[in-house]
């Protein structure tokens, strides 16, 4: 008895013909606005080699993120290109062993565990991600100064079992170690939810009342839902940061009711993991030529305040950004 | 007796325009032919009895008639008009209403709402409720009848008794919703009645001939020849013919309704058909020994009963004696007391102990206790003895066949099959199965029977008194809630008499030396 | 007995008693819809109809299929069990974190851990007389925190891999084994229902609880019974989790529990209990399946997709549902 | 109300007890309103499930639901999206858009004959491919300023939202009580088949209900939108559970024929008050919700003791 699934003819890099390529990319849900527009991005990606990506949605669901993958890897594999986001750190592993056991080419994003080691396997690509303590203690510096370096915080937290919610709190600590003089109140999970975010802050504005100067949350959709419920409290002394750089937030530092926000470029991420799937399986790049420190690295990112945030509104990618020879321009370095 | 005495339209004219005429009413379901050719005739203002057997057809034929049953052949003509009954609203138009063998009230709603139920007409304005006109529309209805509860009750607060009184207003407000004469059908309607509910019914059902025409159902022979002007008996879904009431006895009933010369009248002649008498003298253990019973509802019971006896407990609403049933059962709690069944301690935490332990229940409400509608006459019969179909852990369907098949035959029960579901046999047969559950295994030894008969037919009736007999003569010692006071002197060796909650007096009752149903009266009050 | 009274009437010969052919398909009906659905799909993309593909498909099921077959039990009693998700993924964490201390004995602790846990709530159920909604909704929550905490809210990697390796193996080269434990799973329980008296005990408990009472069927002992089947078929679905996905996370199956539920009522089997069984439960997670799979890679885009899993649930009841059984549709 | 019916009130008085006891932050004006405007949305959303739970029915369709009508208030009132400025008639079209939904529901379980618990549950994921659809990759924000009014504006210290649900708690009474349409809800759940029996029929009741409870929803949804300023698919996540949760807790049971809307309220608060009253006391995030579900299952076990009986039912 052996696996029946897969292809024999694993990593048979640069066999491919242009068209024969398929693309898939995968993300949570179509209704969150930066992960629609990561398929967005990869549309565009798509467009530009002339073919079409297969937009797939999972509803956060772990299991059913497994389950269209194995369907997936289950058909013809031989120039499937997949671009990645893992609900969890642990979903990580059984998508890659199916796509090596299939040969299909993978990049992930975001989520990772940190001992899955990417050179170990041929068809995994890269894994792309944002330094998520970096940029906790991006926003946490912020907070701290927009405060005037001293009074009570209190932090939103992301869905508890995942790296980036981990991480972003783990800078946040590095921020407040930084920044003897600025207290952390409370801290509790709004699973990375507006509509938590708001009934979680509500709460806590009655809890601490005066006490609380700034609000960090880490993700800006939990940064939005504590506005409203500032606005709706008469609050208009908090301060308040985010990550992800969503529309939303963008607009609302630009009039001043949110502090800051740490770039993900959603756009950019949906195309550059189709790209890097496309080019090694047509060829124009061999899995051996790219360097060990581009398999698994931190992407380009930004602390956008008032000053610079004209600079983010409409993200923008282009073609260059996606051309085989300059793929691994936005590294900030390997991932340690 | 009433012969008739009220006014009945004499006026012959040529073609009498009867209230209600089916002619060949046919009605099949998978396995059996409820209804085979039907012939029937209500005229205005009389009592009609419908006699029959358990399954005979009775239930159908009158669903039928109000719309709930849509017959595969047949007419039903009104008031000398043919008519097609869609539903039981279109058969309340046409003036016929029903008050069903099988209770049916919302035990939510208050007594009011249930009366008016469906055709609340200005108790509900444009969907909103106008709960004083409700209160005094359903207040009308039962001051009909001279009932005295609070409309305003829920009705699941009310005793059974009330409840069926409230179904009768119920259906009495279809004299406001017809101008013709109505015709109102009583499906059983004092199976669960005491004797003194069963006057007030039957002064209705006498008033009501004045205005309407009634059709009437009971099991209780006697009782239909009583209300009853005519009596039409029904034989496996055919009309075997009708005798006046005023010259028929019960026994001449009977016959029709089996077919043949029956045997003796288990009825009237049960004091008579009682088991030897030579162990009287000699003082014996008892095999049950209650001892200071107490519960919610009872206090200080002691009760006594011997192998080969039956015991009969009668009472009143609210004696009690019910609870103490379930109690030996261990199906309600108690608080104080002993008891010991064949000199070792009955175990009363629970039903399955007593099941262990050989002590049978046969519940009165056998449609939501007694049985598991859905499930099959076999899978009920075997449902508490299960190792009666087992080899070891295993189940033997054929053994269960075998069983079931044998108990059908030995109790006369009508159903199509063994496999057929019991929700859809009679209601005497479904009684049937559920007696024949504690049987199947032949090992109990202490029968606690809540009205075993209610709702069986004569002859079912008797085939089951023989059976108490037999086990009693096998040593099977029984505790009978009868049905009538006439069955609780017929059955029993000796009657206990409880009254709010307490055993109150002891009666014996030896064959050859019965008391009078006076007597315990006496006692009761 | 002596003399017979009464005359056997003679309308019971009339009409033979034989199921109709409507009856029979009914039963047949959950095969069925299956069978619609794979034609509907592979009309809609060629492709999908392959070895390989199906496969994947079945393989994806099992533990699916374990844990309805599970909640069936108890569904049958009359009840629900809303726990059988979040105990699942508190069993991956057990299993994870277990593993390194007890090796091959894991599978087995994991899954007397789950059945204990089971019976607990079937214990709280019967004793305290809380509905089982409720019960199993608070048991929800109770697992998924517990999970969260020894988890230290994060995935559990699984390093040694031979413990559960035996279930991704492929039985003849096709069938995955997990799969075939799913269908061992569902045979054995209900060969044992069929043969024993318990199939008619827990008809009698999901029928009528009362009735059945009264005829001194052990109604307490069967629903907490069917709670511990319902638990130990949540650990045996966690292993399959776990062989799958190499790790242990205290939300990994969270999301198993309102296709686990759509996948009993989508078999035909009554949501008030009483009338049903595991083979339709096997028939009704296999469509499922396919609809959270198929649907996607057949191309329906997200939106549509959700629309189209929700009408055709729906119409997969309208088809499977026997409503002879079922008289009252709540 | 019967000695019955106390626990419940009973329940939710002990535990606020013990939190005011425990936490001065607790029990603080402030935070009573807090906790008052909190409960605003489930209580909403617990009117209309609690008229399908009286009927012995169930009903999961809010997330779906209310997604819907969040998107669809968010795009027709003055937003980012497009040029709509539709005010009221705004609200009104995603009411009835959802209660056209919920219509749907309670037209499948009575014409098609599947079960609610089905039903409900395919209307939710049809309400979320809809909602997704209108959603389309960009979140609308409103800019109208009476419905962010109703989240922001005071009277009597409450927000404009408590008060809009204490209205459908009182309007969700009236009909309860003095309407056929809640009354026959409520006699449905009692004995269905009776109600056949005596020449109602009950299946545009059915209908009525569900769609009744659809308003809700969709009233619920723009709630939602009001509060958080924006347009979100999973604005009813979570609220199809928490909605049951809250009507049994106060009593009106799955079974049906039991409670009512006064009851699913008290349970309403108690939810709310042990989620207010948790994070008030700094029990962690991680056993939040564990402590939640012990006390919800503990609150219910005390409230069924003085009911119990030894042949009684539980299902
Ligand atoms: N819904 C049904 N499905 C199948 N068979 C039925 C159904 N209703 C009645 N029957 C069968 O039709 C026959 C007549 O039943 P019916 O209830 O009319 O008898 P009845 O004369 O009212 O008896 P009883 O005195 O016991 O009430 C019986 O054999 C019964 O099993
Ligand atoms: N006042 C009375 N006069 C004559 N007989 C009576 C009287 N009260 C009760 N009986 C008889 O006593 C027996 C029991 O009466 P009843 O009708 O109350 O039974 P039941 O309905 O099963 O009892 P219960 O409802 O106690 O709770 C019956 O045989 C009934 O005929
Ligand atoms: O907001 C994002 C969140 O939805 C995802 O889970 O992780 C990355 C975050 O930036
Ligand atoms: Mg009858
Ligand atoms: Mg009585």
């Amino acid at each position: 008895t052996e696996t029946a699934a897969g292809g024999d003819d694993a990593a048979a890099a640069g066999a491919c013909e242009p068209a024969d390529v398929t693309l898939v990319g995968q993300v949570r849900t179509e209704s969150n606005p930066y992960e629609a527009s990561w398929l967005d991005g990869g549309d565009a990606f798509a467009e530009q080699v002339g073919l079409t990506q297969e937009r797939l949605t999972y509803d956060s669901d772990s299991t059913r993120q497994q389950e269209q993958i194995s369907q997936l890897l289950a058909g013809d594999t031989e120039c499937l290109v997949m671009n990645i986001l893992p609900n969890g750190d642990s979903d990580t592993p059984p998508i890659v062993e199916g796509a090596e056991a299939a040969g299909a080419y993978l990049v992930t994003q975001w989520n990772k565990p940190a001992d899955l080691d990417v050179t170990d396997y041929d068809s995994w690509l890269s894994h792309i991600t944002y330094d998520g303590v970096e940029s906790g203690k991006q926003i946490g510096d912020a907070l701290a100064e927009a405060i005037g370096g001293s009074g009570g915080v209190v932090a939103l937290q992301g869905v508890l079992d995942t790296a980036a919610a981990k991480d972003r709190f783990v800078g946040l600590e590095e921020s407040l170690a930084a920044n003897p003089d600025v207290e952390l109140l409370d801290d509790q999970t709004a699973n990375f939810s507006r509509a938590e975010a708001l009934e979680v802050t509500k709460t806590l504005l009655t809890k601490h009342g005066e006490d609380i100067k700034g609000i960090w949350a880490a993700n800006d959709d939990m940064a939005l839902g504590a506005l409203e419920a500032l606005q709706q409290a008469g609050r208009d002394d908090v301060a308040v940061v985010g990550i992800d750089a969503v529309p939303d937030a963008l607009t609302a530092i630009q009039d001043g009711t949110m502090t800051a926000t740490v770039s993900s470029d959603g756009p950019w991420q949906g195309g550059i993991g189709l790209a890097i799937g496309y080019c090694v399986a047509t060829g124009e790049l061999a899995v051996e030529d790219i360097a060990d420190e581009d398999r698994a690295w931190f992407a380009e990112q930004f602390l956008i305040e008032q000053d610079n945030v004209a600079d983010f509104v409409s993200p923008e990618t282009s073609e260059a950004d996606f051309a085989c020879d300059s793929l691994f321009s936005r590294s900030q370095g390997s991932m340690s | 007796m009433t012969t008739n005495l009220q006014a009945q339209p004499e006026a012959r004219v040529p073609a009498p325009v009867h209230a209600l005429e089916v002619r060949g009413l046919v009605k099949s379901y998978p396995g059996v032919k409820a209804l085979d050719g039907v012939d029937l005739v209500v005229r205005q203002h009389e009592v009609l009895g419908l006699a029959g057997e358990n399954g005979a057809g009775k239930s159908t034929l009158l669903k039928a008639l109000v719309g709930l049953v849509r017959p595969d052949g047949g007419e039903i003509w009104v008031r000398g008009e043919k008519v097609r009954l869609r539903s039981i609203v279109d058969a309340a138009d046409h003036g016929i209403g029903m008050v069903f063998q099988e209770q049916s009230l919302v035990p939510n709603l208050t007594a009011a709402e249930n009366i008016v139920l469906g055709s609340e007409g200005p108790g509900v304005r444009r969907g909103v409720y106008r709960w004083n006109t409700m209160r005094r529309l359903a207040q009308e209805q039962l001051d009909k009848i001279g009932s005295h509860i609070d409309p305003l009750a829920r009705t699941d607060t009310l005793s059974f008794a009330d409840r069926q009184m409230v179904e009768i207003a119920k259906v009495l407000r279809i004299e406001e919703r017809t101008s013709h004469p109505p015709v109102i059908i009583l499906d059983e309607p004092t199976s669960v009645l005491e004797s003194k509910e069963i006057e007030t019914l039957f002064t209705q059902v006498r008033r009501l001939r004045e205005f309407a025409s009634v059709v009437f159902v009971s099991h209780r022979l006697d009782e239909v020849l009583d209300v009853c002007d005519r009596v039409a008996v029904l034989r496996g879904g055919r009309s075997v013919g009708e005798v006046p009431a005023a010259d028929a006895a019960p026994a001449e009933l009977h016959r029709m309704m089996i077919g043949s010369t029956g045997g003796d009248d288990h009825y009237h002649g049960a004091s008579a058909a009682v088991r030897s008498d030579e162990r009287s003298d000699e003082p014996r253990t008892p095999r049950l020994v209650v001892r200071g019973l107490s519960g919610k509802t009872f206090r200080d019971v002691d009760l006594d009963v011997h192998a080969g006896e039956i015991v009969g407990i009668v009472g009143v609403h609210g004696s009690g004696r019910e609870d103490v049933c379930r109690a030996l059962f261990g199906a309600e709690p108690t608080t104080a007391g002993e008891v010991v069944l064949d000199g070792e301690r009955l175990d009363l935490s629970g039903t399955r102990a007593a099941c262990a332990a050989g002590v049978g229940y046969v519940p009165a409400e056998r449609k939501t206790e007694g049985m598991v509608g859905p499930m099959s006459v076999a899978d009920n019969m075997t449902l508490t003895k299960q190792h009666s179909r087992c080899t070891g852990p295993l189940v033997r369907p054929r053994k269960q066949a075998t069983l079931v098949d044998r108990w059908i035959e030995r109790l006369s029960i009508r159903t199509p099959h063994r496999g057929t579901a019991i929700q859809r046999l009679s209601g005497g047969n479904q009684q049937k199965v559920v007696l024949a559950r504690w049987l199947v295994a032949g090992d109990v030894r202490l029968l606690l029977l809540d009205h075993p008969t209610r709702g069986l037919d004569v002859g079912a009736r008797s085939e089951v008194y023989r059976l108490m007999r037999e086990l009693a003569g096998s040593g099977v010692a029984t505790v009978l809630l009868a049905d009538s006071l006439e069955e609780a002197i017929g059955m029993s060796d000796r009657i206990i008499v409880m009254s709010d909650g307490r055993a109150t007096t002891e009666v014996a009752a030896p064959a050859g030396g019965k008391p009078t149903p006076l007597d315990l009266v006496k006692e009761m009050v | 007995m002596s003399t017979p009274v009464i005359t056997k009437p003679a309308a019971d010969a009339v009409v033979p008693v034989r199921p109709t052919l409507g009856q029979r398909l009914t039963s047949f009906m959950p095969v069925i819809a299956l069978v619609v659905l794979l034609a509907a799909l592979t009309i809609a993309d060629p492709g999908f109809l392959t070895l390989n593909s199906l496969t994947a498909a079945v393989r994806t099921s099992a533990p699916l299929v374990v844990l309805a077959a599970g909640a069936t039990l108890v569904v049958l009693c009359g009840g629900i069990d809303l726990s059988i998700a979040a105990l699942c993924s508190l069993a991956t964490v057990f299993f994870a974190l277990w593993l390194p201390d007890l090796g091959g004995l894991t599978t087995v602790a994991v899954i007397a851990a789950t059945a204990a846990i089971g019976a607990l709530q079937g214990l709280a159920h019967v004793l305290l007389r809380i509905p089982s909604f409720i019960v199993t909704l608070g048991g929800m929550s109770i697992f998924s925190a517990i999970a969260l905490v020894i988890s230290d809210a994060g995935p559990i990697r699984v390093v040694d891999r031979d413990v559960t390796n035996w279930l991704t193996l492929y039985v003849g080269g096709v069938v995955p084994m997990s799969f075939v434990v799913a269908l061992v799973v569902v045979a054995v329980i209900s060969l044992v229902l069929r043969l024993t008296p318990l199939e008619s005990w827990i008809r009698a408990t999901g029928y009528s609880e009362s009735a059945a009472r009264l005829a001194g069927t052990p109604v307490d002992v069967v629903k907490v019974a069917a709670f511990t089947v319902s638990g130990a078929c949540a650990g045996l679905a966690a292993l399959m989790l776990v062989s799958r996905n190499f790790s242990g996370s205290p939300s990994m199956a969270d999301n198993l529990l309102l296709p686990a539920v759509a996948a009993i009522v989508v078999g035909g089997t009554a949501i008030t209990g009483g009338h049903g069984s595991l083979w339709r439960s096997l028939a009704g997670a296999l469509v499922v399946t396919l609809l959270r799979v198929g649907l996607p890679i057949v191309g329906v885009p997200s939106a549509y997709e959700q629309i189209l899993y929700g009408a055709i649930i729906v119409a997969a009841v309208a088809l499977t549902l026997d409503r002879s059984k079922v008289l009252i549709i709540k | 109300m019967s000695l019955r019916d106390a626990g419940p009130p009973i329940a939710l008085v002990v535990i606020f007890g013990v939190f005011a006891v425990l936490s001065p932050d607790f029990r603080t004006v402030s935070n009573v309103q807090n906790v008052l405007d909190a409960a605003a949305v489930l209580a909403v959303v617990t009117c209309g499930i609690s008229f399908v739970l009286m009927m012995g029915s169930i009903d999961l369709s809010s997330p779906g639901i209310m997604g819907a009508s969040a998107i669809t208030v968010a795009l027709l009132v003055a937003n980012n999206r497009n040029d709509n400025d539709l005010g009221v008639l705004g609200v009104v079209v995603a009411v009835l858009l959802a209660a056209g939904l919920g219509c749907l529901s309670g037209l499948a379980l009575v014409v098609l004959k599947v079960p609610s618990f089905m039903t409900t549950l395919g209307i939710s994921a049809v309400g979320l491919g809809v909602a997704t659809l209108m959603f389309a990759g960009v979140q609308p924000n409103v800019s109208d300023t009476m419905l962010q009014g109703w989240a922001v504006e005071r009277f009597l210290g409450l927000a404009y939202l408590t008060w809009i649900a204490l209205a459908c708690v009182l309007v969700g009474w009236l009909v309860q009580r003095y309407s056929r349409l809640g009354r026959y809800a409520f006699a449905i759940g009692g004995a269905e088949e009776v109600l056949a029996l005596s020449g109602v029929k009950v299946a545009p009741y059915k209908v009525a209900v569900f769609t009744m409870a659809g308003a809700f929803y969709g009233l619920a949804g723009v709630m939602v939108t009001s509060q958080l300023g924006a347009g979100l698919v999973q604005a009813g996540r979570g609220y199809d559970f928490s909605a049951i949760t809250a009507a049994v807790v106060g009593g009106t049971l799955l079974i049906g024929g039991r409670g009512g809307i006064l009851h699913s309220t008290v349970g309403v608060l108690l939810v709310t008050v042990l989620t207010n009253g948790l994070v008030q006391v700094g029990v962690s995030p991680y056993w939040q919700g564990g402590v939640q579900g012990l006390i919800v299952v503990a609150a219910v076990a005390a409230a069924v003791i003085p009911q119990r009986r030894r042949n009684q039912v539980t299902k």
